[in-house]
């Protein structure tokens, strides 16, 4: 259908307002308003059109986020943005496919989502790139033993197979200790580490168990034998290495300060409380959605067509849309923690953190 | 012949037997009164008999086959019925209700979840037939937690009535029924068809209805007698009745 | 008054009828939320087989509708949607026969948590992806195997028909139960379950037939549910599900025809429009939590209906036929 | 006269069940309150210990003890038997015994009139037959020095011999502590009331002395349907 | 060796968590019948309390603070929801049911949902070398709390007439208040101790786990339901050797099969049950 001119263009954002993944939530929507108010030079239109923003609250639970999805759809929303987690963007990928409406994907981080379908992108990073960063820490891996702590189920298994992909592709020996993710008491854990006498553990852990999962480390001396490599989650999560945080070796998706550049200053301006981990996912969010818009108008086909192969400049740095499974390629970070505060280390470039290309499902 | 046996039925606790080699011979249609000093084993001995406890040693036997090891429904299957001392029915249910369920337990085919239950014009009829007869037809549509005492004693028998059993036992029926209540309970106790066992403690009741009368004491069957020979009985006397008030 | 109370429920179906053919609720997201709301419905009043009906507090009930979701988006791109639903409930009944067989040797409180902690199993098995079947914390979406008149937003509508025939099943089901025999058996264990066996009747074979029926219908709710969300996510395994479902039923009221099949209904509802509703009036702290305002509810809805909300019409016929009585 | 109750009035889940009625209790002696089963006896007494919401006047001592709380009313010297006994099935005998005494508990005088109670102190309440449980339930309030006992069918369920023993125990109890006693055995009631209140259909029916009620056949006929 | 010694050790650490989340849990459960699921929200409120009073006292001051705001929560709770319900048991346990979910909610909207870091004094953090292992010092703190705790119920239930009226008044309420004893009074000090004890086992569970969360009390009291009926209901000795039972057999079994404590924990519970439905300490009733 022919844009109509002037009509506004209904984008419809379902993630996580209340729940466990609230605070991902804020940021997500912080750094979406700053990149919308950025990409459209402060008056929210495309090419004349208005973008007529919905937002709908998930909770964190699929069934939720789907009705919400459907609804939108219903009323005309031809693109459809958020998921702060893995298990709703899953659900709603499928969602947006049958109906043929765009979809960006938010902070959820499962390499699931690459290549799912060709409605799907995402404007985050995924767990394949954090593992790649991690690799950034060892020089030569080949003879190396490495060993991947992780939590039991989807996220921790397919850490495991990146890594085991990625660094013991390069000649490592990678083995895994996985553990529920509620566990109360670590130490069992840690002095399984320990003995394994690794020469670096690659650590995916999320949620509320990791202050004792660290203290569990420190205190059976594993963080002082070895090198331990994770991922630097929200602002908030900072303290709660405590001692710990200085032993360990940190990759980033994205942490206040990690870039300089214009859009990381514009974001910065427009967001209460200083730019977190999810800021640019959301901000990238706005700038792939004005991009669709402007170029697309109504027409999803063409959106896609538009953001394919797209590279553009972000609060991160240089991003690129790879055109054959939509995966966003972009800059990580190496990172310490110096009483408590992130300091970069290095910025390691798109291509050296570029997952393996997989085939369009669908 | 005899249609209830215990053999040798004993029930410790611990070291102490509550029931102590406790053998009873109830006859076809035969009333036989239980009675003895409060603790002396009496609704022990029933529980025993209905399965409700575990024996420690000894057998119970109905129409000559040993239930022993049965469980309390395989035994009211085969024909044991008892009502309990302290009032126990169904709270929650209308009387109307209550008797229905017993009927529909006594009948048969309580295992049905796609026949409608009030389609069953017998069990109704047979229910309604057993409030009469205990008279508690005009409370029929109450709930059975809101009935004063007297009136659940007689939805006990009542429910009873509706098992239909070969071998009551009834626990001291005639507890807290008031003056007025007792003849009339009596003549539906005296109507019941089959052999029963009961415990009471109103000496006129039992003298009325009892072909025969055991008597506990301390867990142990202390005699077991027309009722004139236990009326004479002085350790009856001295143990159980005590003087006249 | 008798009228009314016979013939709302013809009218309330027929107007779960008409609400696709009006210009004002044939949308899709409003028929997406209705279908929910039944399916929970649906399922509250089949959990009231056991809490309210028979007196059995599970808290192990989202386990088999669990199976039923999950074991639905397993099989549903193998072996197609009517064999992937048809062992689904299979499964389910299965499982809740052989768990029933041996949580309900205890009773009571050690019932309930032997239900819970055979649920909690079942959460954990989820979790933890065994096999990578169940897609752990990351759900399993239903990508394939669909057939195409439940695919797609302007085919809501046929989910919404399949919730209203689940819902309808279940209600008919448990009407009929509730009116039968075996019904009335529940009813006296649910009172006195010792009674009952010296009546004749063996507790546990009644229990267990209650057991099996609620796992069962759960099951069939599960495989619906998965097909109206479109994916399986591990919040269907959990305990908060059970706590959700008891919520549900004490809301409308246990042990009624309808009132859990309001409970439901009702309490889904809410559940979705009040956090757009937080967004959309922009409330402050706790008020912008569904949850707070849930639970909230819930506490003054045991004050103010105990006995739920579908008693609210009978307490007061029962006050006067009580007054007419006592008269003479 | 220590307690007197005037029209008073109480409805249970919308049934009238007392529908106003009003009575003395002598300061001294036994007062029996009769009726058949369902009429509200022990409806009478939970209302005048406040567990049954009543209207009307309910003056014990001269001050009106309308409204106030249960455990008041206990420790200003009402002692109470419940019909079904309710000893605490849970806790050995001693404790029972332990939780009722108040101030100054007469122990000697419970075991002196149930000396079984005192062979069993250890033993759990709910193990005791029921002729026990009601020698305890008994036992808990002679512990204690009450103004008055309201006391419910306390021969139920019990040997001869012990109906007899009780019967004397409340004869002794009743020289010290007049007594508004519930009882369907009128052999104990001949022996022990002084006065009688009789209940029918949610009214008093007829009072006066236990004698005159007991020796008159035709009134016995017509408000306890006994005799001849 | 030292494996063995650090798993148990640190398993006896862990049951000390369970028991004093289970002690206060069993008190008011098997006391007062109440099947108390706002109990973990108790624990959340001494673990916030402590948290929010680090900063301004010393540490002990703080525990005791959270612990008192537990208790106060508790008593408030028992005063406002569960008093007016007396009789009502069902009703009472939907009450708190009701009240977790509101109370997790109101957590999270007034302290977010994230993890917050948890303050612990330094001499916590310390490890001690016990037979080639390293024990955290913390564990010990908790074995000396939970020992203390242990010894302070019993006391009060064997020894004191409110002890005494508490059993009696779970029978049988209206028949305590018949006796001339106002049953109220005790029914809410046994709220006040279960939530103590609650608080306490969050004001220390923050410094083990170190950060604190608003379903960290949820998450706990599972496990501590399945220690108070594998003990027996209402004993708090059994949940004692339950809570060790579980802490030890979770933590061997977690450390030589990773992972599959959890599901052991909960076939214990099973087994337990089938063969003494009770629980350990109580007769089959
Ligand atoms: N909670 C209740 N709700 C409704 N009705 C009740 C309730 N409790 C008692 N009743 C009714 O009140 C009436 C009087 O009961 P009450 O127990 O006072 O009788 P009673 O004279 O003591 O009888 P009994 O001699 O059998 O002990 C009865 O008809 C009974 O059904
Ligand atoms: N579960 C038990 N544990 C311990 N002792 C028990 C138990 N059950 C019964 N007893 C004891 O066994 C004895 C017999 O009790 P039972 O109830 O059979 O007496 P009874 O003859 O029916 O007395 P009553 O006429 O008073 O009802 C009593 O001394 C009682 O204390
Ligand atoms: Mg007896
Ligand atoms: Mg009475």
């Amino acid at each position: 259908a022919a844009p109509q001119a002037g009509a506004p263009v209904k984008v419809g954002l379902v993630y996580s307002q209340s729940g466990a993944l609230a605070s991902y939530g804020k940021q997500y929507i912080e750094g979406f308003k700053a990149g919308l108010a950025k990409a459209t030079g402060g008056t929210n239109k495309v090419n004349g059109r208005a973008i007529e923003v919905t937002e709908a609250d998930d909770a964190g639970d699929p069934a939720k986020a789907v009705s919400a999805a459907k609804d939108l759809i219903g009323k005309g929303a031809k693109i459809i943005a958020g998921s702060t987690s893995s298990g709703v963007a899953l659900q709603v990928a499928p969602i947006a496919a049958q109906n043929k409406v765009l979809f960006i994907s938010g902070p959820a981080a499962t390499d699931a989502l690459t290549g799912v379908n060709r409605y799907t992108f995402r404007s985050g990073r995924q767990s394949y790139q954090d593992v790649m960063a991690a690799k950034s820490f060892i020089s030569a891996p080949a003879g190396k033993n490495v060993l991947v702590f992780a939590q039991e189920g989807a996220f921790g298994t397919s850490n495991v197979a990146a890594v085991t992909a990625v660094i013991g592709g390069a000649g490592a020996k990678v083995t895994s200790i996985l553990v529920p993710a509620d566990a109360k008491d670590f130490t069992p854990f840690a002095s399984q580490i320990k003995t394994a006498k690794p020469d670096l553990v690659f650590v995916a852990w999320a949620g509320t168990t990791a202050a004792a999962m660290w203290n569990a480390l420190d205190q059976q001396a594993v963080l002082a034998t070895t090198t331990v490599v994770t991922g630097l989650d929200q602002k908030a999560s900072h303290a709660t290495f405590g001692a710990a945080g200085e032993k360990v070796s940190f990759l980033s998706h994205y942490f206040d300060g990690a870039t300089d550049n214009d859009f990381a200053k514009s974001a910065a301006a427009n967001v209460s409380g200083g730019l977190d981990i999810f800021s640019p996912d959301g901000f990238n969010a706005a700038q792939m959605i004005v991009r669709a818009i402007g170029e697309g108008g109504d027409d999803v086909e063409k959106m896609i067509t538009a953001l394919e192969g797209w590279s553009f400049d972000g609060v991160k740095g240089k991003n690129t849309v790879r055109k054959d499974d939509h995966a966003l390629l972009q800059p990580m970070f190496q990172v310490k923690l110096v009483a408590g505060k992130p300091q970069l280390i290095k910025a390691l470039n798109p291509d050296e953190v570029s997952p393996p290309a997989v085939a369009m499902k669908g | 012949m005899s249609v209830l046996t215990t053999e040798g039925l004993t029930w410790k606790i611990g070291e102490v037997s509550i029931v102590d080699n406790v053998s009873i011979e109830l006859n076809q249609g035969e009333f036989l009164g239980v009675i003895g000093p409060n603790g002396a084993g009496k609704t022990s001995l029933f529980n025993l008999i209905s399965g409700l406890r575990p024996v420690t040693a000894g057998r119970v036997s109905l129409r000559g086959e040993d239930i022993t090891g049965l469980a309390p429904h395989q035994r009211a299957r085969r024909g044991l019925g008892r009502t309990f001392q302290a009032s126990s029915v169904f709270g929650a249910l209308t009387v109307a209700e209550n008797v229905r369920l017993a009927v529909q337990a006594r009948m048969g085919g309580s295992m049905a979840l796609w026949r409608r239950a009030s389609a069953n014009r017998a069990v109704i009829e047979k229910a309604d037939s057993c409030l009469t007869a205990v008279g508690l037809a005009h409370r029929a549509e109450a709930l059975a937690a809101t009935l004063a005492h007297g009136e659940k004693r007689k939805l006990e028998i009542a429910l009873l009535l509706a098992a239909d059993p070969a071998v009551l036992l009834l626990d001291e029926p005639m507890a807290g029924v008031s003056a007025e209540d007792v003849p009339e309970l009596v003549e539906v106790i005296k109507g019941l068809t089959g052999s029963v066992l009961m415990v009471e403690h109103h000496m006129d009741v039992i003298l009325e209805v009892a072909d025969r009368i055991a008597v506990m004491h301390h867990g142990a069957l202390l005699a077991c007698d027309t009722p004139a020979a236990v009326m004479a009985n002085a350790v009856v006397q001295e143990a159980y009745l005590g003087e006249e008030l | 008054m008798n009228a009314l109370t016979r013939w709302w429920p013809v009218g309330a179906f027929l107007l779960l009828i008409a609400i696709p053919y009006n210009a004002l609720t044939n949308a899709p997201g409003t028929l997406q939320l209705l279908a929910l709301c039944l399916v929970f419905g649906g399922l509250a009043a089949g959990y009231d087989l056991l809490f309210g009906r028979t007196g059995l507090l599970s808290f192990g009930h989202a386990l088999y509708f669990a199976i039923g979701v999950y074991v639905t988006a397993i099989l549903v791109t193998e072996v197609g949607l009517p064999l992937a639903m048809l062992f689904a409930l299979l499964a389910g009944t299965t499982v809740a026969a052989a768990l029933g067989a041996i949580a309900l040797r205890v009773k009571g409180i050690a019932f309930s948590m032997v239900t819970l902690a055979f649920a909690q199993v079942g959460a954990i098995l989820v979790a933890r992806n065994p096999g990578g079947l169940t897609g752990g914390e990351e759900g399993l979406p239903l990508s394939s195997g669909l057939p195409s008149f439940l695919i797609g937003v302007a085919n809501t509508v046929n989910l919404y028909w399949l919730a209203v025939a689940y819902l309808t099943l279940v209600v008919v089901v448990l009407h009929r139960v509730a009116q039968s025999p075996t019904g009335r058996v529940f009813a006296g264990i649910r009172d006195d379950a010792l009674r009952v066996d010296v009546l004749g009747l063996n507790p546990y074979r009644y229990k267990l037939v209650a057991f099996t029926l609620a796992g069962a219908l759960a099951a069939l709710g599960g495989a619906v549910y998965v097909l109206v969300v479109g994916g399986a996510s591990t919040h269907v395994a959990s305990s908060d599900l059970t706590l959700t479902l008891l919520i549900m039923v004490v809301l409308g009221g246990p042990g009624t025809r309808f009132g859990p099949v309001i409970g439901g209904i009702l309490f889904t509802f809410l559940d979705h429009r009040l956090s757009q509703l937080g967004v959309t009036f922009d409330l402050p702290g706790p008020l912008a939590e569904p949850l707070f305002i849930l639970g909230t509810l819930f506490i003054l809805a045991v004050y103010f209906f105990p006995g739920g909300l579908a008693t609210l019409g009978r307490r007061v016929t029962s006050r006067r036929t009580a007054l007419s009585r006592s008269a003479p | 006269m220590i307690l007197s109750l005037k029209d008073v009035s109480v409805r249970l889940s919308g049934l009238h069940i007392l529908q106003g009625i009003s009575f003395d209790v002598a300061a001294s002696g036994i007062t029996v309150l009769l009726g058949r089963n369902g009429v509200g006896k022990t409806t009478t007494l939970r209302a005048i210990l406040g567990l049954a919401p009543a209207t009307g006047s309910l003056t014990f001592e001269g001050q009106s003890i309308a409204g106030q709380r249960t455990h008041r009313l206990v420790q200003s010297g009402l002692g109470y038997v419940p019909e079904d006994r309710c000893v605490f099935a849970g806790l050995t005998v001693a404790e029972n015994l332990r939780l009722a005494a108040l101030r100054e508990p007469n122990y000697d005088l419970v075991f002196e009139l149930f000396p079984v109670l005192k062979q069993r102190l250890s033993q759990t309440a709910g193990s005791l037959s029921g002729g026990q449980q009601q020698m305890l339930s008994l036992g808990r309030v002679l512990l204690n020095s009450h103004k008055l006992l309201l006391v419910d069918e306390p021969t139920k369920g019990l040997a001869p011999k012990v109906v007899t023993e009780v019967a004397v125990a409340l004869e002794l109890v009743s020289q010290r502590v007049p007594v508004l006693l519930v009882e369907q055995n009128l052999a104990v009631v001949r022996r022990l009331a002084a006065d009688a209140v009789v209940l029918a259909s949610g009214r008093v029916a007829w009072t006066g002395s236990a004698t005159t009620l007991l020796g008159d056949a035709s009134l016995t006929k017509s408000l306890l349907g006994v005799g001849h | 060796m030292s494996t063995i010694v650090l798993l148990a050790i640190t398993g006896l650490g862990l049951a000390a968590l369970y028991f004093l989340v289970a002690s206060g849990l069993s008190l008011v459960f098997g006391l007062a019948d109440v099947l108390n699921f706002a109990h973990g929200l108790f624990l959340s409120i001494g673990a916030y309390g402590t948290w929010w009073a680090y900063p301004h006292v010393g540490f002990v001051a703080a525990v005791a603070f959270g612990v008192v705001v537990g208790a106060l929560a508790a008593v408030l709770v028992e005063l406002v929801l569960i008093r007016p319900l007396y009789k009502r048991t069902i009703e009472q346990v939907l009450v708190t049911v009701g009240l977790s979910l509101a109370g997790v909610a109101l957590l999270q909207a007034t302290f977010g949902a994230d993890a917050r870091p948890f303050p612990r004094p330094q001499w916590t953090q310390h490890v001690l070398s016990i037979g080639g292992a390293l024990v955290p010092v913390d564990r010990i703190l908790l074995i000396v709390a939970a020992l203390g705790v242990l010894g302070a119920l019993l006391g009060f239930l064997r020894w004191t007439r409110y002890g005494l009226i508490v059993r009696a008044g779970v029978e049988n309420r209206e028949m305590v208040t018949a006796l001339g004893i106002d049953v109220r009074k005790a029914f809410t000090l046994v709220f006040a101790i279960g939530g103590a004890a609650a608080a306490l086992a969050g004001a220390l569970g923050g410094v083990y786990l170190g950060s604190i969360s608003p379903t960290t009390g949820a998450s706990l009291l599972i496990f501590a339901f399945i220690v108070v009926v594998i003990g027996g209901m209402g004993s708090v000795i059994g949940s004692a050797v339950a809570a060790v039972a579980v802490g030890l057999l979770q933590q061997f079994v977690n450390y030589y099969s990773t992972g599959m404590g959890d599901i052991c924990v909960v076939a214990l519970l099973a087994v337990v049950l089938l063969v003494r439905p009770g629980g350990l300490t109580r007769r089959t009733a």
